[in-house]
């Protein structure tokens, strides 16, 4: 066990011991249509205290007023008593598991949305938020009370609830932090200015609330450590406010992130995508923590930020970056997570590959949360009870991507003798080809931990065998689930048939000579799209990217396609929404319209012209097959080309029934 | 300030290491700490160094002015030889002492500096503290400890008072280095160390070799498998660890084999080890094996078996052939034969002495 | 007349001399026996009388070997027939009309052709088949003796013939029909030969008669120091062996009894002692010593000697008699005296390759008690403080933390997490069980020994058996200590761990590892513990009967089963797990060496925890090349978590994981009952 | 010869957590017996061989009850003389400047030749500070002695082997009276049996001398034990983006060298990773992994 001693070890937050240093930190779920902890949030939480998470924060941005409201995103409301009960059953449902159980509470000023109450949103000054831009009002000497009631009470009702503390969050560009900043505070009273009077808000809170809700409950704080916006602050600013805070004595635990959610780039920050190093932040939670121990003040610090894998969290603490390690994806990817730690599983634990595309990508757009890669996030109810087979079959599946691979697995588990037919060499399918593409590379994880379970399964794979119908009769099969993928799509443009037009996979899959000048033809959408026109441009070709949409690449996640715009750019590639592609000349030049005015223009020659497209359902088998065996299952990309998630969670659920 | 009739200096005195070609990573961390304690009460930085003649230069005195010397004393003597004995500069310590007696001695927690400045500083009475993990002066300017107790597992708490000296002695690697600032400079004086060796007298000097070191106390181990194939393997095993100054070990299968003594071998039935950094070349890493090397602070594994266990447990894995990996690295790390023939002068020099 | 003088006078003088030479060889050695220290075996003597029989006359043990123990048969046969020859003999030099009979005397001759087949038999299996077991021994000595057994019959063959030819002229009878029918065949060649004369056959006759008497006093002269003293000592060997279960290595009460002391803890130190001298072995020790046959069969078996390290239980047992020899021989040189039996006779590194499986006791025809011996010796190097330093770690581990792997006490029951089921606590509740775990299946982090304490306990949890632990209660059982000579340290455990048991509440206890089941069955009732002991398969055996534990499909599989030492050949504990496997439709292939004579997977009497460099081949290798010879076998089948984790080791050392799996007894009755663990999610 | 041999108790190795230390400092440290300190059974050991088949040693512990463990291994490895310097307080309160001056007091007024103790991680200074209050020389780190010397009253010494820094050792002639420390393991110690344990208790209880330790009463105020915690480990100066420059470098910084470059890099964050390729280049690959975790110089 020595490997995990400090992760592992209780610590102790003010008068609170904690069992050990995993934290989950506060975060948005969506799953609160009615903006109260419905049922499955309860159990989203049970579930991560229930195996193991030592320091449990829940529910991100909680709101404390009405000018603050977060039902656009499936957030919770703590505004009125109304709450309590969803409390009392919160903490009745969770504290039992052993987790020290805490909330946040917060006002986010400009960064409300003002179209859910319809109530005028509050900022330090009138500056809106950059990102939705709109107008908010100015805060008056005589608002601030009945703000830092709003956070009194709703810390109270927290401790009524059986919560062991509050998280107030002074994060995110929220309002306390909108005070503190110089890019949202332009005050010239008593709240604006000097360092100490742009905290003066925030200490009024922290006062208040601690002074409200006693000696006997956690309050803690979320900062960033960085703002890393220009003019925004720094390390050397957050390390004074943090002494400033310590001073006071009434802060219990400082939850440090980076970056602040203003734009998009920044708001796609706070959540490091793949795109970023792991641990990307741990460094501003151990200046911090070292600034307050050198000071004498030992508050325990909680880093956060792409902390994804137990021996990372490890060093993170013996290091002393910090006392605990929020691991918020790493924990939805694979909630069993602490306990296989402790058991020593860390081979069996689905790492989050920071996908970001099933979890803070659907909240900020509206839509509850799934994790891509674990088919039974926010399906608990669905999945979690799973029955072993009641007869043993002999079940062959075809085809080694994603879907088939959680099938084979799931089925296996079930107790079924599997075969697992793949036409490659490898598993994994078109998943290898994605993690082909730049800064994609974690993509694979999903199906690296599919593989490694299969081989501890001890299932009968079988690689470079391209299965007809007689090779699987051969196999007397009693059920057969058909996970052949797709192919990809070539447009039906007149002459697309051309040698110099290729498909994004062509690309990837390399070995064709592409020429250096390439037209880009996005019809994908998603990550095969932009992905490969980095690709591209990575190996020195001159790149133009063409779309129909306004919004080029408006499939892929919003956390993931601020820094992918960043990173075309750096690389020179020109991009063009609103084009549509008519027709391919023999000499490489393209005939174009704008996709709303229908003007027509020619662009090139070029080299090479290649497109992404949706692929093409690859389902002659099953075709074949229909009527020949007992049960004959479809899924994934042969039923109708999409993506991981969809993959995965048509091969669980098939593998459920056979 | 008076300490029975001594002069106490408002100094922290930093003793530096230099033992591996260049200061080693600790000084540059006491450095560290020696700065924030000076600046918070208006201490100087003073700087000690105990080195053969010529052995320390002025530039990398200047290092450790960019990390907050303020100034540097090199004591230089012909019998400081590549390694530093405690006895050795003992005296020269204690007559330093005589003249100028720091507030605060600062040391790496090692046995060379524990154990020689303990021996140097008992008659004036100081405070002394080992393995210290941080160091801070409180409100009333007294000094707090915090120290590792039990092999890590316990941090105590203690405080020094009083006008006797207090030596803190730090842990290496807690403390990390902070950034240097090249604008800094300090004056270097260069003084003659005394050397007593009458009472302890050396005979012979062993110089280190891997098959010798102590696996357990290693700070770094490499070890070998069935996977590099043979006891010629071990030879070469054995000379990257040269190379690295890391001890040998070897799973139980190539102990068996009679590839190379059982004093070398890891795991349940072997030694138990925790280096810094543990390198397995051709090791599956069954759990016997795990078992004793499963605490090591950093696994490197080279194995031909992508499967194999002890990828498990590495930070790094590589696939491929373990004996054609060390030849390689062998063959990148052996120094040219101009440093061949300074490392084998200075331990001809050594044998002299 | 002159001639019987002649013999008769020759008879007297040989017999006095080779006597008083007999007489004067075997003095010491008994000397040697009765400055021993006393054990009593006088025992259930009714059972001791039946037994000896059954070895002796029925060569048992013997007869496991075919051909020697024909062979064997054939010459100890001659033996019974050479005291009716020399009744007859004796007799006619006394009275010439005196005879054994027809009946008796046909008899004779056919012994007289069956030990000359034996002889036949004998030098065939030592010159042609050459049997790797008798490296080491005296093959000169063994010869010898071939030689002197082929005198005695060929003598009394010849004496009888030329007897025929004297009984009418010289002894003056009428010609009898003695039943000697190798004389009518004789005769007419004597005759032939021109040695019919009275003068002639005197001398053949008195050839004859030397031959005959004169080899047998001059065998009994010899056989004190020669192998084959086993003709006095076997019979009292076969009849003083320990009785009871093999595996109890403390002396029982009556064993000790007359000791003269009253309580048994009082004389226990006494009768347990470390061997530094030939005064600390019993006298039954001492008499193992002169019975060895040098046959070389504990050799055979031994799976140190197979693995290439230094220790021959043969060769143990030589070295210590011809220690013992040179001492009693006077030999007193300081150099003798100061020679420490454990380090110099008998080097350390032989006494710890002992894995205490005790193949040797059960193949030796005379009963030797080896494993006792080098108990004894290896207690005296401990005594000394001679440990190598990882089993001195772990000695003090169990000396501090209760276990061999230096955890803390209080996370010995941290493998319960995994499985659902509740045991109660006996520190606090009573249950009509204690499962005692041991250190093995609490610690080890082998995924194998986790699979089936698992398995095991989910059976358990499932047939609803009311079982309790002892949690940090429970200390090593000490079976191991034991063995590795630490008697103190034994007692330590064994003390804490019955003070545990006294307190808590109970009625029966289950073991999950044959080394504690050894322990708490056989050892700690001397120390005055008295609670029925069961092994797990025998509970699973019953449960099945009973229909609580019910399988719901046959498994359908070839496996084998592997007898661990402290379960089978220690505690005679063969049927059950082999039933349940066939309950739960395993098809069962036994190895070659299977029940009794099964084949110790290495780890035993401590030396899971000792230096393995050096061996040729592991044990515990060896027995999964023996499993992979049996067509179609797919899986090897433990009920003992050291042979899960040595066994698990070798199937991946060998490479051979797809061919055959380890798998522990209660993982396959798990899955044949289709029960599962409580999974906690499908992630 | 005279040896006097240093003991000290300690708790078994996987006990000692927090919780543990803290009741042993306020509720058994009158009654518990404790282990013998690792590095002790090694000193023992020297001591014994020092002292040669006939001679015995003295061996010496301090505190309060704890040291009985210490105390009776020392007799079962032959000591003669066991000598308890008793204290109103555990050792564990005692900082090491108490512990030393005290021994040297009590060692100072007697007349021996060699004293030796442990020293578990060679970082303790006890011993160390002990030879400099008798004024005598200390050889540290003693892995093993060679021989004796005709010990006339002119030249009294003995040859040890010492180990020194990076795997460097050293033979050397000390002369008496010197101090001597081992770390556990220098010397494989012998093992004692329970049994050997038990008759060193008997005679334990006729053959210790208690002794008062003398407090250091000069006036100062001494070294004070303000609190046990758990481990909490010490932040490291982490390299983070300097404050002084613009939010777009210092992001970049963040992200490290792959955001610039334009080839693809594998990364090397996310914990274990495994890497394929030629000898060449997984030889390149590892030395990439020593220098960026700083077990080379990036020269």
């Amino acid at each position: 066990m020595g490997q995990f001693d400090m992760l592992l070890s209780p610590a102790k937050i003010r008068h609170v011991e904690v069992k050990n240093r995993i934290a989950v930190t506060a975060h948005a779920t969506g799953l609160n249509p009615n903006s109260y902890p419905s049922d499955k949030f309860i159990a989203y939480n049970a579930e991560k205290a229930r195996n193991g998470v030592g320091l449990l924060m829940t529910m991100g941005s909680g709101s404390v007023h009405p000018t603050s409201p977060n039902s656009d995103w499936g957030g919770i409301h703590n505004w009125d008593e109304s709450i309590l009960p969803y409390l009392r059953k919160m903490s009745e449902a969770i504290k039992p598991h052993g987790a020290i159980l805490m909330a946040q509470i917060s006002h986010r000023g400009r960064r409300a949305n003002r179209d859910v109450t319809w109530l005028p949103i509050y900022a330090p000054s009138d500056d809106p938020e950059p990102l939705h831009r709109d107008m908010p009002h100015e805060i008056q000497s005589e608002d601030v009370d009945w703000l830092v009631d709003a956070y009194v009470q709703a810390a109270l009702r927290l401790k009524r609830g059986g919560f062991d503390g509050a998280e107030i969050s002074a994060a995110h560009g929220h309002l306390i932090d909108q005070f503190w900043s110089p890019i949202s505070n332009h005050r010239s009273d008593a709240y604006g200015g000097s360092l100490e009077n742009r905290m003066r808000f925030g200490m009024q809170v922290i006062d208040a609330v601690r002074d409200a809700v006693g000696d006997d409950f956690l309050v803690g704080l979320r900062m960033t450590g960085d703002e890393l916006i220009e003019n925004g602050l720094t390390v050397e600013d957050m390390q004074q406010i943090a002494l400033k805070i310590a001073e006071t004595g009434k802060i219990d635990i400082l939850n440090v992130i980076g970056s602040i959610g203003t734009t998009e780039y920044h708001q796609a920050l706070t959540v490091p995508s793949m795109n970023y190093p792991a641990g990307i932040f741990t460094g501003f939670a151990a200046s911090i923590r070292a600034t307050l121990q050198e000071n004498g003040f030992d508050i325990p610090v909680l880093a956060c930020g792409k902390i994804v894998h137990p021996l990372q969290a490890e060093t993170i603490l013996a290091e002393g970056q910090a006392d605990f390690v929020g691991m918020n994806r790493a924990i939805i990817a694979d909630p069993e997570m602490p306990q296989k730690t402790m058991d020593g599983r860390i081979d069996d634990i689905r790492l989050c590959m920071g996908a970001n595309e099933g979890c803070i990508g659907r909240i900020y757009v509206g839509k509850p949360m799934i994790c891509v890669q674990n088919p039974v996030i926010s399906r608990e109810s669905e999945l979690i009870p799973w029955r072993p087979a009641t007869a043993q079959k002999r079940v062959v599946v075809v085809g080694g991507g994603p879907g088939g691979l959680e099938a084979a697995r799931m089925a296996a588990e079930r107790g079924h003798q599997v075969t697992l037919l793949e036409k490659s060499s490898q598993l994994g399918g078109q998943i290898r080809l994605a993690g082909k593409a730049p800064n994609r590379d974690a993509y694979t994880q999903s199906v690296d931990w599919l593989e490694g379970q299969i081989r501890k399964l001890g299932i009968d794979v079988r690689l470079g065998v391209n299965a007809d119908e007689e090779d699987i009769l051969a196999l007397q099969p009693e059920a057969v689930i058909i996970a052949t993928g797709s192919t990809a799509r070539r447009l039906h443009l007149p002459g697309a048939d051309a040698p110099f037009v290729f498909t994004a996979r062509d690309v990837l899959e390399g070995g064709e000579d592409i020429g250096h000048k390439v037209l880009f033809i996005d019809e994908h959408h998603h990550q095969e799209g932009l992905s490969t026109a980095e690709y591209l441009a990575q190996r020195e070709h001159e790149v133009t990217v063409i779309s129909r949409l306004w919004i080029v690449g408006e499939e892929i996640d919003g956390t993931l396609r601020p820094d992918l715009y960043a990173r075309l750019d750096n690389l020179g590639v020109v991009i063009h929404p609103n084009v549509l592609a008519k027709q391919v000349e023999a000499d490489g030049s393209v005939l174009v319209e704008n996709y709303h005015s229908h003007r027509e223009w020619t662009m090139g020659p070029y080299d090479a012209i290649v497109v992404a497209a949706k692929g093409v359902a690859n389902d002659g088998l099953w075709k074949k097959l229909k009527g020949k065996v007992p049960e004959l299952h479809l899924i994934g990309d042969a039923v109708a080309p999409r993506g991981l998630h969809d993959a995965l969670l048509e091969g669980t659920r098939v593998a459920r029934v056979v | 300030m008076s300490f029975d009739g001594a002069i106490v200096e408002p100094t922290v005195l930093v003793l530096a290491d230099k033992s591996a070609g260049d200061w080693s990573t600790v000084t540059l961390e006491l450095l560290g700490d020696a700065e924030l304690l000076a600046n918070k009460v208006g201490w100087t930085v003073k700087v000690m160094v105990f080195a053969a003649p010529g052995a320390v230069r002025d530039e990398d005195a200047r290092k450790l002015a960019a990390h907050g010397a303020k100034e540097v004393h090199v004591w230089e003597h012909e019998k400081f030889g590549p390694v530093l004995v405690p006895a050795q500069y003992t005296h020269t310590l204690r007559s330093y002492l005589d003249e100028s007696m720091p507030r605060l001695i600062l040391c790496p927690s090692t046995p060379l500096w524990v154990e020689g400045v303990a021996a140097a500083v008992a008659p004036y009475g100081a405070l002394v503290a080992s393995d210290c993990v941080s160091v801070k002066l409180n409100v009333r300017s007294d000094l707090e400890l915090v120290r590792n107790y039990w092999n890590q597992k316990t941090h105590a708490t203690w405080t020094f008072s009083g006008q006797r000296p207090w030596v803190v002695c730090l842990h290496p690697g807690v403390a990390g280095v902070g950034r240097p600032n090249p604008a800094l400079s300090a004056p270097v004086e260069r003084h003659q160390a005394i050397v007593l060796e009458e009472n302890v007298e050396t005979l012979e000097w062993f110089p280190p070799h891997p098959s010798r070191l102590d696996l357990v106390e290693a700070e770094r181990v490499v070890a070998g498998g069935r996977g590099i194939g043979g006891p010629e393997g071990f030879a070469e095993l054995t000379q990257l660890a040269e190379l690295l100054h890391a001890a040998v070990g070897a799973s139980r299968v190539a102990v068996d084999l009679g590839w190379i003594p059982y004093s070398r071998q890891v795991g349940q039935t072997g030694k138990t080890v925790r280096p810094r950094l543990y390198m397995a070349f051709g090791i599956s890493g069954a759990s016997q094996h795990l078992d004793g090397m499963r605490d090591a602070e950093t696994v490197v594994a080279v194995n031909l078996d992508k499967e194999a266990a002890i990828f498990s447990v590495a930070e790094l894995g590589l696939v491929g052939d373990a004996r054609a990996v060390i030849e390689e690295l062998v063959r990148l790390l052996k120094p040219s034969e101009r440093a061949e023939g300074a490392r084998a002068g200075a331990a001809a020099a050594l044998s002299n002495v | 007349m002159a001639l019987r003088i002649v013999l008769a006078l020759f008879t007297l003088v040989l017999a006095i001399t080779m006597l008083g030479l007999l007489i004067v060889r075997m003095r010491p050695i008994l000397r040697a026996m009765a400055s021993a220290r006393q054990v009593v075996r006088w025992d259930q003597p009714l059972y001791r009388i039946r037994s000896t029989a059954a070895q002796v006359f029925g060569h048992k043990r013997l007869l496991r070997q075919r051909l020697s123990g024909i062979l064997h048969l054939f010459i100890f046969s001659g033996f019974v027939v050479l005291l009716l020859d020399i009744i007859e003999t004796i007799g006619q030099l006394v009275y010439p009309e005196f005879s054994i009979g027809p009946v008796l005397g046909f008899l004779v001759d056919c012994f007289v052709l069956l030990v000359l087949a034996g002889v036949v038999l004998a030098l065939y299996q030592r010159k042609v088949l050459h049997p790797k077991r008798f490296e080491g021994s005296d093959e000169k000595d063994g010869e010898l003796i071939l030689g002197m057994i082929t005198l005695i019959v060929v003598g009394i063959a010849i004496h009888n013939s030329f007897f025929r030819l004297l009984e009418h002229p010289v002894f003056g009878m009428t010609t009898s029909a003695d039943g000697h029918f190798l004389s009518y065949l004789l005769d007419p060649l004597w005759v032939r030969l021109g040695w019919g004369t009275p003068m002639a056959a005197s001398i053949g006759y008195s050839v004859g008669y030397a031959l005959d008497i004169g080899t047998i006093l001059w065998f009994l002269a010899y056989l004190p120091t020669s192998k084959h003293l086993h003709v006095f000592f076997g019979a009292p060997a076969v009849f003083f062996r320990k009785l009871g279960t093999p595996g109890r290595f403390l002396p029982t009460a009556t064993e000790v009894h007359s000791s003269g002391d009253s309580g048994i803890s009082a004389t226990r130190d006494m009768t347990v002692q470390p061997i530094q001298s030939f005064a600390d072995m019993t006298w039954r020790d001492v008499l193992d010593l002169f019975t060895c046959t040098e046959c070389g069969r504990c050799q055979d078996v031994c799976p140190a000697h197979q693995a290439g390290q230094p220790l021959s239980p043969k060769m143990l047992i030589l070295d210590l008699r011809d220690a013992l020899v040179q001492q009693t021989r006077g030999v007193e040189s300081s150099v003798v005296r100061s020679l420490s039996l454990a380090g110099d006779v008998i080097s350390a590194e032989t006494l710890w390759s002992c894995t205490t499986c005790g193949a040797c006791q059960e193949a030796c025809p005379v009963f030797i008690e080896h494993v006792p011996k080098i108990v004894g010796l290896r207690a005296a190097l401990v005594e000394r403080g001679e440990v190598e330093e990882r089993p001195q770690e772990v000695l003090e581990h169990w000396g501090e933390e209760r276990n061999a792997y230096g955890k803390m006490p209080e996370t010995r029951p941290a493998w319960r997490n995994r499985v659902t089921y509740h045991f109660k606590d006996l520190r606090r509740e009573s249950a009509e069980w204690l499962w005692f775990v041991g250190d093995v299946a609490s610690f080890d982090n082998d995924l194998g020994v986790a699979r089936s304490v698992d398995a095991i306990a989910t059976l358990l949890g499932g047939a609803g058996l009311d079982v309790g632990l002892l949690y940090d209660w429970e200390g090593s059982s000490g079976n191991d200590v034991l063995r590795m000579g630490e008697y103190g340290l034994f007692e330590q455990l064994a003390t804490e761990n019955m003070r545990a048991m006294e307190r808590a509440q109970f009625e029966r206890v289950l073991t999950s590892d044959p080394h504690s089941f050894n322990a708490l069955r056989n050892d700690y009732p001397q120390l005055g513990f008295k609670k029925p002991i069961y092994h797990y398969s025998q509970v699973l055996q019953q449960l099945m009967t009973e229909g609580k534990v019910a399988p719901t499909h046959s498994l359908g599989i070839r496996a084998t089963f592997h007898d661990p030492c402290y379960l089978g050949r220690w505690n005679q504990v063969f049927e059950a797990p082999r039933d349940i496997l066939r309950r739960c439709g395993v098809d069962i292939v036994e190895m070659p060496r299977s029940f009794a004579n099964s084949f110790c997977c290495g780890a035993g009497g401590g030396r899971m925890w000792m230096n393995e460099a050096g061996m040729k081949e592991r044990p515990s290798e060896a027995r999964i090349r023996e499993a992979l010879e049996l067509p179609g076998v797919t899986h090897f089948v433990v009920s003992c978590p050291k042979d899960m984790v040595m066994y698990s080791a070798a199937v991946t050392a060998l490479g051979c994981q797809d061919r055959l799996s380890v798998v522990d007894v209660g993982e396959l009755v798990l899955e044949s009952t289709g029960w599962q663990f409580a999974r906690t999610s499908a992630s | 010869m005279k040896v006097l041999v240093c003991v000290r108790s300690d708790l078994p190795a996987p006990m000692a957590r927090v919780d543990n230390i803290q009741r042993l400092m306020e509720e058994w440290s009158a009654e518990w017996a404790g282990v013998l300190e690792p590095s002790c059974r090694s000193a023992l050991q020297l001591a014994k061989d020092l002292s040669g088949p006939s001679g015995g040693f003295t061996a010496l512990s301090y505190g309060r009850g704890e040291c009985r463990a210490a105390l009776e291994v020392a007799r079962a490895y032959g000591a003669v003389d066991a000598v308890h310097l008793q204290s109103a307080e555990g050792s564990l309160r005692h900082d090491g400047n108490t512990i030393a001056r005290a021994l040297a007091a009590w060692v100072g007024e007697r007349s021996f030749d060699v004293v030796v103790c442990g020293n578990s991680s060679g970082v303790g200074p006890v011993p160390a500070l002990v030879a400099g209050h008798l004024g005598w020389p200390v050889v540290t780190r003693v892995d093993g002695f060679k021989k004796f010397l005709p010990q006339d009253d002119s030249f009294r010494a003995i040859e040890l082997t010492q180990r020194l820094d990076a795997g460097w050792k050293r033979q050397v002639l000390a002369r008496y009276p010197v101090v001597l420390s081992v770390q556990s393991g220098f010397i494989p110690p012998q093992y004692v049996s329970v049994r050997r344990r038990k008759e060193a208790v008997h005679g334990l209880a006729s053959n210790v001398t208690e002794c008062e330790l003398p407090v250091w009463t000069d006036g100062h105020a001494p070294a004070v034990l303000q609190a046990l915690t758990p481990p909490k480990p010490r932040t490291k100066r982490t390299a983070v983006p300097d404050a002084k420059s613009s939010a777009a470098d210092r992001l970049k910084s963040l992200m490290g060298p792959a955001a610039t470059k334009k080839v693809e890099k594998p990364k090397e964050d996310e914990g274990p990773r495994v890497v394929e390729g030629s000898a060449v280049e997984l030889a390149e690959e590892l030395l990439r992994f020593l220098r960026k975790k700083e077990f080379l110089s990036n020269s």
